[in-house]
């Protein structure tokens, strides 16, 4: 990849246009594919932000609910920064990076309560159903944030369940009993400051040049479920308040563009 | 965790604890409470206590970490295995990696790393006793470790928790608050002022409660800035000349 | 594994997913799927998908793992987690640390790897989806990819596995075969020819069942070898020159 | 930390008087806080030597007993050489020396059976309570041996067993059945030889000289239950016969000392 | 070790005689000992071919059984190149080669079917035996497969079954129910390609200028039951039929070896 | 463990397997076990059976680690997985690395280091049988390694566990004597002389004990040297030169 010089990046953020001709506060093309595999999984989805890449994936699994919740499902989410998807994410042990990917998207979907954790309660204080939300990043052009956060709802809102036999302790993977219930569908938006100015959606050079960043992951009502603030830089109290408003209008974007889309099967 | 849960949190409109709204717990800052370290620090904040420690600048080591142009910063953020009721393991989770993440970004703003190029500044958190706010606290801790340890820094970090109970902003969240309350709303300020350098969020906010979680935030991050300040003029007994 | 048990797979005929006994599944090939990889190819082969993506030749660090004469070649074949039917870990195990070697042994032979000495070139295989002969399908699709990323070779590598159900030699085992078939037996043959660099086997395989298996699995190699060439010739629009 | 001269060190020590004033066999001040944090702990201790400052905790948990053992609580032991407490503690999976630490104050409390394992039984073979004493080292100036021992002992010896409940297995943390029954108190002590001389209780820069130690466990009849010899120099029979005495005559003192504060809450 | 130089070793090989006088297809003197211990493994054999040896045993535990196969056993292949047998191999988690050095042993012995795995079942769903197979490398000297496969198999064929209290949960390992039921025994044989020649259990020099290796398992009936190719450079199919008819007429020698010693103690 | 239960250890005034009080378990040592270790033995007593191994002085790789004014003695002492009644996982564990570490300074004090600076000198020790008196076995077959790699040495390291049983001490503690007597007090000598190198003890000693215990641990110390100057009189064949 041919590096491009970072003041160049600047001065055109600085005009208000980018390299690629976007508008600052504007997002490249989204590509949703609901379902891009279909034979294992129990949800999936293939989310593409210009180039950037990311595959979720949700199994169903059983086990013993967590003590304080002996009647709730529990959802357990990782990312993986591969090396398939850029040779700096070297593969090992997840790293500050992919930790931090996987707890803000968990965050989102956990504080908004997607998910009814107690329709996943199969028998109190034995037996409940684990969600496992796997992010796989296939190919890094920027904003994993925002991509990764959209692949896991749409996943979750595909996931069908396995019919589970208490006596033989077994899963039916080939046998559905129905789908997640889903309470709310959160969306998240990450907004970034380059040199004082507001931008969305950064590939992966603008991404290098971030000083801060703020994460909103937005309830349908419009309420904040999550926040996660990265990079060196200070944000302002006013900042905040207006990289919220932006944010928000650009989730009510991506909520309608979900709107259109056929999320089953 | 069991946000939402429909237990009465304020009680003839005071908190459980017997704080109002706004009222911080009591908060006790103590400095150079460590002989080895460079610079060290304890808060206690209620139940809550914490001891950091600042380590550096020093050559960093490999070699190959080396910033040319500026230190490069750690942060470790740990609970001690019996700082909490149900014992934690000792070592390394993802929560506590990103809490040393976000902790670290915190402090990067207010220090002159580029004084120090080549050099490493250590910093080591460790939650003594935990009842919930440990990640600001270790924070505010933080920053005055490395006040004690003499590094140049453009100002103090000073960090507080707002929350949310039965519909009311509160400020430093505890106890069942954590557990049951609407929100937990971490944010650190630099000298109690406009600049935020953490801020997260779980819970649910509305977005017009922004604006008033941010302006208590900052009433807690002054009071914790006024109680740095006056545990750092004390200790090294220099006048007030803000 | 339950090998052998006495379950019919084969039905009038035919094998249970309908196939004859020498018929692959459907099976589609991609190049180019990655952006920022150097080269990269997608295979599909009936609900086995996988992804190979290829970086290099670059460099190799750290400098004390540099080979003088030759590029260092590195393969890791990974299975998503929500790849199987039963969620598997994420992170390398035995089995992907064990196949991963055996494709790397399978690929040295065909790379011109003294071209690049110093150097290094890698090797990411996901397995997206797996319904058996997931290791000679990356394989395949590795080879692709290093053909995408124009690493020069002296051949392409393709990959199929053979089996055995109800004492009949099957191509393309798949499904309950893996499960409950009398062998799997993986193997990879330069540009579908005699030279074989990737050979298993789990089974039962009679002295003179050798012969008609390899030839059968030539059979396969030489599909897929076809199919390798098509899909270059398409994607690179150059006449056909073999 | 400027450095001082090893030779200074080691002139001063032939000489019987030690660069700090105090006498070869001489303890620095000890300071003990029982209960230093008293919420989440069920025992705990603060014990200063000098500057070296250990924190030690227990928490209980319950499990099942080893096979072995089946109406037995256990003991588990740990101790961390975490940075904070020097730069040369790296952090990391517990090395060497951590290791034999906790080992060391692990077998003078078990071979002492200062803890009645039998008391800690709730069913048989079923469930027994957990004893997990953590050992943190928060600042390091030598004598880590006998600052963790006295520390651990104290804290189990203010520590508290909560209440559990067999059928929901759940442990209230609140409210305390009983105090952890003790059979014995044990004392570490630790001897040193540096350069030819018996020598207590070393500060950091000693420790750095020390040729061989000596660290024995004492109970209250004066019996010795454990004893673990470090260093790359050897000690002679009669050595260690003497260092039997001296070390014994120094377990008195410290024995006398744990009379005379209040240990519980 | 002095190393000789490489084409004075291929030299020899292309003239068909080998430096230390054997001819290409020759084995180096095999020794068998079955139970070299014999107080606390159920199993054990001591293998020396040449002057590698590898030392097996076998150790019987209980857990729970696969939910895919609730009434068989399992057997669980280990495989260790530690330090002692060569200074090449460094101590620490097992690496690629000790890896494919386990799997293909195991593979050999499960595909052949060699160990009635029913026969091992406890209590169905419940409690099955597993079969602890450790393989540790004393002292290297080239062709580890055929080594540690031979072992493997000497071991399980002298393998004990402790007797197993399901009310206590306790394995009694002093008394024995009787021996591990087999079905077969698999026979391996590695044949390898040095400058176009064939040859067998090269030494640890001629180990090093191997280009390409084919290891069979065969049973009783000639059948194979297990193969692995190593080694970078390709093999046509009639090298594979060639060095499957000479495999398997040596490991028809060795099976006549093996008739002709005492396993049992 | 269960230390000091009352099973009666001693009948008929001898110890359960027929011996005395003072009397060691069947002893044998080999040199020379191994061919590719620079140095090696092997040692049987009673049924606890081990090997050691020597590697070097060699160059000491990573550089950093190399100490300029003599060399790196590094031992590993590990159990094999078979090597004990309950299977013991592989890989270094708590306990076997606080063992390599106190079987590590036991023999510093009597290797010349000092000849061989930056250099590495490395111990394997093996437990292929364990009966009791592991360390101290594999211990004094680690002395014998070094003698046979010609590595030169001031002397030789024997080493031997004293017990306790109904009040009686014990000789070379095995069996039930390790899990039901009241006392494991493991020592090392040089030459079997007076000086000690390393010492540990679990269980419970009167002071008065400590003597007689010591007495007794040089009694068999000094078996175990009097076969080790044997073992290698008549493995090298030289004349008895003490």
């Amino acid at each position: 990849m041919m590096k491009i010089n970072k003041s160049v990046i600047i001065n055109s953020i600085q005009k208000g246009i980018r390299l690629d001709g976007r508008k600052l506060e504007e997002f490249r093309d989204i590509e949703i594919i609901p379902n891009y595999i279909n034979k294992n999984p129990e949800g999936c989805a293939l989310v593409k932000i210009g180039k950037t890449k990311v595959l979720v994936g949700v199994k169903m699994g059983v086990g013993k609910p967590y003590q304080d919740s002996p009647d709730e499902g529990v959802l357990m989410t990782g990312a993986e920064l591969s090396p398939i998807a850029a040779p700096e994410f070297e593969s090992g042990p997840p790293r500050e990076a992919a930790i931090e990917l996987a707890r803000v998207v968990d965050r989102g979907i956990r504080e908004s309560k997607m998910i009814n954790t107690k329709a996943l309660c199969i028998k109190e204080r034995e037996a409940v159903w684990l969600v496992f939300l796997d992010i796989q990043i296939l190919d890094y052009d920027g904003n994993l944030f925002d991509a990764a956060a959209l692949g896991a709802v749409v996943a979750l809102m595909n996931t069908k369940i396995p019919t589970y036999d208490l006596k033989t302790e077994k899963i039916d993977f080939e046998k559905y009993s129905g789908k997640l219930e889903l309470n709310e569908v959160p969306i998240s938006i990450t907004a970034r400051k380059i040199s004082g100015k507001i931008v969305f959606d950064p590939n992966a050079e603008e991404e290098e040049l971030v000083d801060s960043r703020l994460t909103f992951a937005f309830k349908e009502n419009g309420n904040i479920c999550a926040m996660q603030k990265g990079g060196s830089e200070p944000i302002t109290k006013d900042e905040i308040l207006d990289l919220m408003k932006k944010s928000s209008d650009q989730s009510k974007i991506i909520r309608k563009k979900l709107k259109n889309i056929k999320i089953d099967k | 965790m069991a946000k939402g849960l429909d237990i009465k949190l304020i009680k003839n409109g005071k908190r459980l604890d017997g704080r109002d709204m706004e009222e911080m717990r009591p908060l006790k800052m103590e400095l150079g409470v460590l002989d080895r370290a460079d610079g060290s620090a304890a808060i206690e904040l209620g139940e809550t206590k914490v001891i950091a420690a600042v380590y550096g600048p020093t050559k960093l080591h490999p070699q190959h970490r080396q910033q040319p142009k500026k230190a490069v910063l750690s942060v470790r953020y740990q609970m001690l295995p019996f700082s909490t009721t149900d014992r934690c393991r000792p070592g390394p989770n993802r929560r506590s990696i990103e809490i040393g993440l976000v902790i670290k970004k915190a402090l990067e703003p207010i220090i002159f790393l580029e004084e120090f190029p080549r050099a490493d500044i250590q910093i080591e958190i460790e939650v003594i006793q935990a009842n919930a706010s440990t990640r600001v606290t270790g924070l505010t801790a933080a920053s005055l470790a490395l006040a004690d340890a003499g590094i140049p820094m453009k100002g103090l970090i000073s960090a507080c928790a707002v929350g949310k109970i039965q519909d009311k902003l509160i400020l430093d969240v505890a106890g069942a608050e954590d557990s049951y309350g609407g929100a937990d709303f971490p944010i650190a300020m630099i000298n109690g002022g406009d600049e935020i350098t953490l801020l997260q969020l779980d819970g649910d906010l509305n977005q017009k409660e922004m604006k008033p979680a941010l302006d208590l935030a900052q009433k807690g991050c002054k009071i914790l800035f006024d109680q740095q300040k006056n545990v750092l003029k004390n200790t090294y007994k220099v006048g007030d000349q803000k």
